[in-house]
């Protein structure tokens, strides 16, 4: 297996907050739902990186790190399901899943 | 009797609390049992209050039936109760006024189950803001007050109701929040161990420099002139009075406006006694528009209730005129026209609840000759609008002659300018007799039903005080001397 | 030769551009494709970070459950066109239709503000990882089943629920299709 | 002169009253024996020490109507009788004992109101027997009349009530000895002439008039409460007796005391309605005629002299109060006898009348003749409240007020006719009546005192006054009936009212020979200024006033008619007609002072405080509404507006890290 030795805990970080801000312009720039979350995806996973490198870079955690980003897996997951069926939903009511359709919820 | 003894002010405060659990438990129909229960739950508060007049130490300065335990440690809060002869009259004002309001309110018979119980949580809270000594305590209790005074103006007020309640209420919660913030403010700055009013002074004349005191005392001053009224702040008084059913309206002119002064003198001036020395021209000002703002508004009225609400504002204007002198006779004269006012103004309030009953308008323009119509409600009014202009013999005058004595002494000028008021406190209550008393008998009002004993019950009470108070006022005053000097001595001391 | 950091850059570049071309990618079915490109490596990265039962999960949920997910809804969802129009020039494709440029500036804001975090506070991180533990997942499973046994609970319980909603809301549009 | 003993008994030494602060001051019962007793050890009840029975015995009177009135029917009216008519014994009998020189001044503690003490009391002297003896005797006769008079009026027992509550009131100013008491029932005489004057309330006009009597006298009253106050600032008490010494031992500036002073006499300016107060009294003849003699000719209106004679000390320290109190004396006996000249109505002329003679009686009292002033007080009590009752009289028999429906009814109302007659005469002080001795002696000290313009203005407005009464006797009673239907409706009135008729006339006539004895009794050293002859000047100016009357009422109406055009006479005529334009003047201030800003006050209040917590409210309103218009309803909006808080949190947290 290639040991990580010689990649700084910071490069991984920077890693993160970049893939961070594309799954942010992703969920910004899309007007279809689904590519929204999809967008949103990509921003958990994000996360799970930076989690991941500190549970094995940082000595006090221990592997908390790990341990939480199986939690954010779950929890995406089901986000996923649960967010999709209801633009699936959207989709049929409204025959559309464009954003600036949807939006009864409005001041 | 000393902080062991029979919790008296408690029993006293919180009698009215159980009567309303009592009440809610009763059966909607049952409207009888309702009304006794009530009455009872109300007259057990005044008979207290009877006997602690005997068993009080009149000369005696400081506290009494003093009642201190903790109440919530972690914030040094207390449940301080205690009386002197300041808050044992006002016990005594609003225990009264509170069962005669409960037997005017026998004529409402719309929820009455919900209404009562509204009207005795009321209760508790008024008898509970004249024994808390601590300043979370009154805060606790001059809120407990305003959520009833809503619902009773909201549900059994008249047709303009849905404006009125909110607006007062709204108004005069206002007031208390400016206080709670002066009150919090004063307990940090002085890093007080407890918020008892007693206590406080000595802390905050070391603690806190002149130039916050006087903005601490303006804050609690503009919560106390909302509940006053004072001119700029009392445009909820003649809605709120002009929607409220009439034994509402009666608490709220002869009761809760007396909070208002009462605050000044047990909170406002004891606490920031250097802060009100310098203020007291502007409060003698502000006393004086009172009074004239009031007469002058109270003449261009066209609705009784108004009319009387605004003499109100008017007489209120002789307390904080009283207060602003800060001499022994004006604080006395201010706590004697407290009194006076209160028993004047709600036999006011009765009788134009006597009128709209028959005649279901209060327009003064459609008013007129009750004296042939209904001769002893006629003379009633045309006593109660007597007592009111400060005619001698009655308890008025005594109120207005001595405060104004006072007055005189400390600021000459206001004195002349308050004479004016004088002049157009007369007007009004001559004009209001004029239109309504005097004048041809209106063929409309030919066959009204004449004066109910009920009603009668709850008016010879108050003209027996009016007259007694006028022609031997000693009764009054040899109890309201001592805090009067204490008042004074302290501010002098401050 | 600094193997290591080279897989580190490989991958994360591969990861860094697929994102990108999920957020820019014309068609959804490409964004879609991109997306399991990214999830895959994301897991790449955790094997490289030697946490291989994460990496497992993760190519197995993510690239598996998660797509297929996305794949069924992209069909089952009556979209008027998949295919966005075609952006004008390079710039065009950083514009989103309602918001215009802002998205790409506030990610591009967010990124430099945090770049800008992570240098001033790089000395104090450390450089070198820990020993790796042997295996993984007995050490995950502890934490798991012992310290957070009860958010594990939790999580199974939303886990559930999520299901019962999605299959009851789809549900109930399949019983009456109109 | 006859020489009781002096009052023995329970009188002891006369101590000062203590100055404030001494709680509980014990009843300090005064009784100066002022002529040296001749050790007869007579034990006589002090009957000054009963002096306040009888304003009590009134008071009685009045809760015995108030509760038992309306069973008693038609004998109610005895309750008022019986309590003045023994009152006026009590008082027959006081008057005897201090022409001995006895006096009584009794306070007990009232009530002591933050450090300072007030005690309430009374106190009898010359003067206050002399009032006592006048008012109980009026009134208890006045009362006789009324029950013939007020027969049949639907309130007649209300009537007899709020009459002999008055009379309590005014009895008790009389006897108070401190500034409490005495202002109490100072505005318990002005409710009882505000109820009497609106007695016939169902015409909105007489509503009027009371509400407009009551505020007016309130003005004045207002500027005594100031004096009272002024005096208790300086000297911390109420009392009549400890007043002026405080006052002198202060050696205060001129200034201040003629403040003081002049602020009490607008409190009697505006009860005895003294120019410019004048203008209720002419409004307050809406009232039953028994009332108009009582209260606005004999009693009430006279308290305002009676209260500068009992404070007179006071005026007399202040140095040029007492020339104030002359001008406008000398100008209220002037203005309204000349529009006394032109009034049509009968109770109009003798209001004005009244005014006119209070004004002699300040003038009087400004001029130092305090006594002279007080003896006009008593013999126009008599005569005034005589010409009153007669007037009634003829306006029960006549049911008209206006003269130009009478005439020619001497034949049917000999006994009124002759009464009235007796007191025109007293009135326009042609010896030997009384008015003649008791105006005489005011305008002698008049001609000696530093302003002679007092005298002139007196002695011109004696001239007025025998012209227009002997215009109102000629109009009313001779030359021949102007109206056939009031001349058969005319009938002499029944014994009843005529009887107290005749009893007022004897004094209205005889009191003239009292003159001597009165002055010796109420200011002992006094000797009246001999002036010679021009004593005899305002009674010419009288008799030429009567000749002119005569020549012109006699005369055919066309020639008064064509007097009337001569540019001489129409331009004063118009002026007295519209009553000196005080009336408008007092409507203007009505309008400018009260209607005026009351309607301004009240549209404010109601439109801008109000509208400024209105405000408030919508104020909110209005935020909540933009605060809405902000969420748009696109998600990724609000995920960019997170984005952004984000960002901003963490620069912030830099900038700390950096700053800290």
């Amino acid at each position: 297996m290639i040991a990580v030795q010689g990649v700084p805990l910071v490069d991984f970080l920077l890693l993160g907050a970049l893939l961070f801000c594309v799954g942010l312009f992703a969920a910004l720039r899309r007007s279809n739902a689904i590519m929204i979350l999809m967008g949103i995806e990509v921003m958990l996973n994000a996360v799970n990186i930076n989690l991941v490198a500190f549970s094995r870079y940082l000595p006090r955690g221990g592997d908390r790190g790990q341990a939480f980003a199986v939690f954010v897996l779950a929890v995406a997951a089901a986000e996923a399901a649960v967010g999709l069926a209801m633009v699936i939903i959207v989709s049929r009511r409204r025959g559309t899943i464009e954003i600036e359709e949807i939006s009864d919820m409005r001041g | 009797m000393a902080t062991g003894g029979f919790p008296l002010l408690t029993v006293l405060t919180f009698v009215p609390a159980l009567g309303a659990v009592a009440v809610a438990l009763l059966p909607g129909e049952a409207k009888r049992a309702i009304r006794g229960v009530a009455t009872g739950a109300l007259a057990v508060p005044l008979l207290i209050v009877v006997g602690m007049l005997f068993a009080f130490r009149y000369g005696q300065a400081g506290l009494q039936f003093v009642q201190r335990v903790d109440w919530i440690p972690a914030w040094h809060v207390q449940y301080f109760l205690g009386i002197d002869g300041l808050s044992l009259v006002m016990l005594l004002l609003s225990a009264l006024i509170g069962v005669l309001a409960a037997i005017a309110s026998y004529s409402i018979d719309q929820r009455v189950k919900e209404y009562f119980v509204w009207f005795l949580i009321l209760q508790t809270g008024i008898l509970g803001v004249f024994c808390a000594q601590d300043l979370i305590l009154f805060i606790f209790f001059f809120d407990i007050v305003l959520l009833p005074m809503y619902f009773l103006i909201a549900i059994w007020g008249g047709p303009r109701r849905e404006y009125a309640a909110p607006t007062s209420q709204i108004y005069t919660f206002t007031g208390s929040v400016l206080m709670l913030v002066a009150f919090l403010a004063i307990y940090f700055l002085t890093g007080a161990q407890s918020f008892a009013i007693p206590d406080l002074p000595a802390l905050i004349s070391q603690h806190i420099g002149h130039g916050v005191q006087l903005l601490l005392f303006a804050v609690i001053f503009v919560g106390f002139a909302i509940k006053l009224p004072v001119v700029p702040f009392h445009t909820w008084l003649p809605d709120a009075h002009v929607e409220a059913p009439t034994p509402i309206s009666v608490i709220l002119a002869a009761v809760l406006l007396k909070i208002g002064g009462y605050g000044l003198l047990r909170i406002a001036e004891p606490l920031l006694p250097v802060a009100a020395h310098t203020l007291a021209p502007l409060l003698g000002v502000m006393g004086v528009v009172n009074i004239i703002y009031g007469a002058l508004a109270a003449m261009s009225q066209h609705d009784f209730k108004k009319l009387v609400a605004y003499s109100s504002v008017s007489h209120m204007g002789f307390v904080l005129l009283g207060i602003a002198v800060a001499t022994p006779l004006g604080i006395a004269g201010a706590i004697f026209v407290m009194v006076s006012h209160g028993l004047i103004s709600a036999m006011l309030f009765l009788m134009v609840g006597v009128f709209y009953d028959r005649t279901h308008t209060r327009e003064l323009s459609r008013l007129g000759g009750m004296y042939r119509t209904l001769p002893l409600a006629g003379t009633i009014l045309a006593f109660a609008a007597l007592g009111n202009l400060g005619l001698p013999a009655l308890s008025g005058f005594i109120g207005e002659f001595f405060t104004l004595t006072g007055v005189f002494g400390s600021f000459r000028v206001l004195a002349f300018w308050t004479v004016v008021g004088l002049v157009l406190v007369a007007a009004f209550n001559l004009m209001l007799m004029q239109r309504v008393v005097m004048g041809p008998v209106r063929p409309e009002w030919k066959e009204l039903a004449p004066m109910s004993a009920r009603e009668l019950v709850t008016l010879v009470p108050l003209m027996g005080g009016i007259l007694l108070l006028g022609t031997v006022p000693a009764v009054l005053v040899n109890v309201i001397n001592t805090p009067a000097a204490q008042i004074v001595a302290r501010l002098g001391g401050g | 030769m600094n193997w290591p950091m080279v897989a580190f850059v490989v991958l994360g570049g591969i990861t860094v551009y697929s994102g990108w071309r999920v957020a820019t990618a014309p068609l959804v079915t490409h964004a879609a494709l991109f997306l399991a490109v990214t999830f895959a490596g994301v897991g790449g990265l955790f094997f490289l970070l030697q946490a291989d039962f994460l990496a497992a999960v993760q190519l197995l949920l993510y690239a598996g459950a998660v797509m297929t997910v996305v794949i069924f809804a992209i069909m089952l969802s009556e979209m008027k066109d998949i295919e966005e129009p075609r952006p004008r020039g390079w710039l065009g494709a950083l514009r989103s239709p309602s918001l215009g440029a802002l998205p790409f500036i506030g990610a591009v804001l967010l990124f430099a503000v945090m770049l800008v975090v992570y240098l001033r506070g790089a000395p104090a991180l450390p450089v070198t990882p820990l020993p790796a533990p042997t295996n993984s997942t007995v050490f995950i499973a502890g934490a798991l089943f012992k310290i957070y046994a009860l958010p594990f609970e939790v999580a199974s319980v939303l886990l559930l629920a999520a299901m019962i909603g999605a299959i009851i809301l789809t549900r109930v549009e399949g019983g009456r299709r109109r | 002169m006859l020489n009781t003993p002096p009052c023995v008994g329970s009188c002891s030494e006369f101590p000062r009253l203590p100055r404030a602060g001494r709680r509980g001051a014990d009843a300090s019962t005064v009784c100066a024996p002022a002529a040296a007793p001749l050790g007869a050890e007579k034990a006589v009840t002090c009957l000054l020490s009963l002096g306040w029975l009888v304003p009590l015995l009134a008071l009685l009177g009045y809760v015995g109507h108030v509760f038992l009135g309306q069973r008693a029917k038609q004998w109610s009216a005895l309750f008022g009788i019986v309590a003045l008519a023994l009152g006026f014994a009590l008082s027959v009998g006081m008057l005897a004992q201090t022409i001995g020189g006895a006096s009584i001044d009794v306070s007990v503690p009232w009530l002591s109101m933050g450090g300072i003490n007030v005690p309430m009391g009374f106190s009898i002297g010359p003067l206050q027997a002399v009032m006592l003896t006048m008012v109980t005797f009026v009134s208890c006769f006045i009362e006789i009349y009324s029950m013939g008079y007020m027969k049949g009026d639907i309130r007649y027992n209300r009537f007899f009530a709020n009459v002999t509550l008055f009379v309590a009131g005014m009895l008790t100013a009389v006897v108070a000895n401190n500034f409490i008491l005495f202002f109490a029932a100072w505005e318990i005489m002005g409710l009882c002439s505000y109820l009497l004057i609106g007695h016939w309330f169902e015409d909105p006009a007489n509503g009027r008039a009371a509400t407009k009597a009551f505020l007016v006298t309130r003005i004045g009253d207002v500027g005594l409460l100031l004096g009272i106050w002024w005096c208790f600032t300086l000297t911390h008490t109420f009392q009549f007796a400890a007043l002026p010494g405080d006052l002198a031992a202060l050696h205060l500036p001129a200034a201040t005391l003629n403040a003081i002073a002049l602020l009490i006499f607008l409190g009697a300016v505006g009860k005895s309605a003294q120019v410019p107060l004048q203008i209720w009294l002419p409004d307050a003849m809406a009232g039953p005629t028994p009332i108009s003699a009582l209260i606005h000719a004999a009693t009430m209106v006279a308290a305002g002299v009676y209260l500068v004679a009992r404070t007179y000390p006071i005026f007399q320290m202040a140095p040029s109060a007492l020339f104030w109190v002359g001008l406008v004396g000398a100008v209220s006996a002037f203005i309204p006898a000349t529009i006394a000249c032109v009034q049509t109505d009968i109770k109009k002329v003798l209001a004005y009348s009244t005014i006119s003679q209070l004004g002699y009686m300040m003038l009087g009292l400004g001029v130092g003749a305090m006594e002279a002033g007080i003896f006009h007080l008593l013999t126009h009590a008599f005569f005034k409240a005589l010409l009153f009752l007669a007037a009634g009289s003829v306006i029960h028999a006549a049911g008209t007020q206006n003269m130009h429906e009478m005439g020619g009814l001497w034949k049917k109302q000999r006994w009124t006719a002759a009464t009235f007659i007796i007191g025109s005469l007293a009135l326009a002080a042609i010896p030997p009546m009384s008015g003649f001795f008791s105006k005489d002696a005011i305008l002698a000290a008049a001609y000696v005192s530093p302003d002679p313009v007092f005298y002139w203005l007196g002695t011109v407005a004696a001239g007025l006054t025998a012209y227009y009464m002997t215009r109102v006797v000629l109009m009313t009673f001779f030359g021949s009936p102007r109206s056939e239907h009031v001349y058969e409706h005319a009938h002499e009135s029944p014994a009843v009212m005529v009887v107290p008729l005749v009893v007022l006339a004897v004094p209205a006539a005889a009191l003239g020979l009292a003159a001597g004895f009165l002055r010796h009794l109420l200011a002992p050293g006094y000797i009246k200024p001999d002036v010679g002859l021009i004593e005899f000047v305002p009674l010419l100016f009288a008799i030429a006033g009567f000749l002119w009357a005569y020549a012109l009422y006699t005369a055919p109406l066309a020639r008064r008619a064509a007097l009337l055009r001569s540019p001489l006479i129409a331009a004063p005529y118009t002026l007295f007609k519209q009553l000196w334009f005080f009336d408008h003047a007092g409507s203007v201030v009505t309008y400018v002072l009260g209607l005026g800003p009351s309607f301004v006050i009240g549209a404010f209040d109601r439109y801008v405080v109000d509208g400024l917590v209105n405000a408030c409210g919508s104020l909110c309103l209005w935020l909540g509404r933009m605060c809405r218009r902000l969420s748009v309803g696109n998600a990724q909006a609000y995920m960019l507006t997170i984005a952004v808080a984000v960002v901003i949190g963490l620069v912030a947290l830099q900038f700390q890290a950096m700053g800290g």
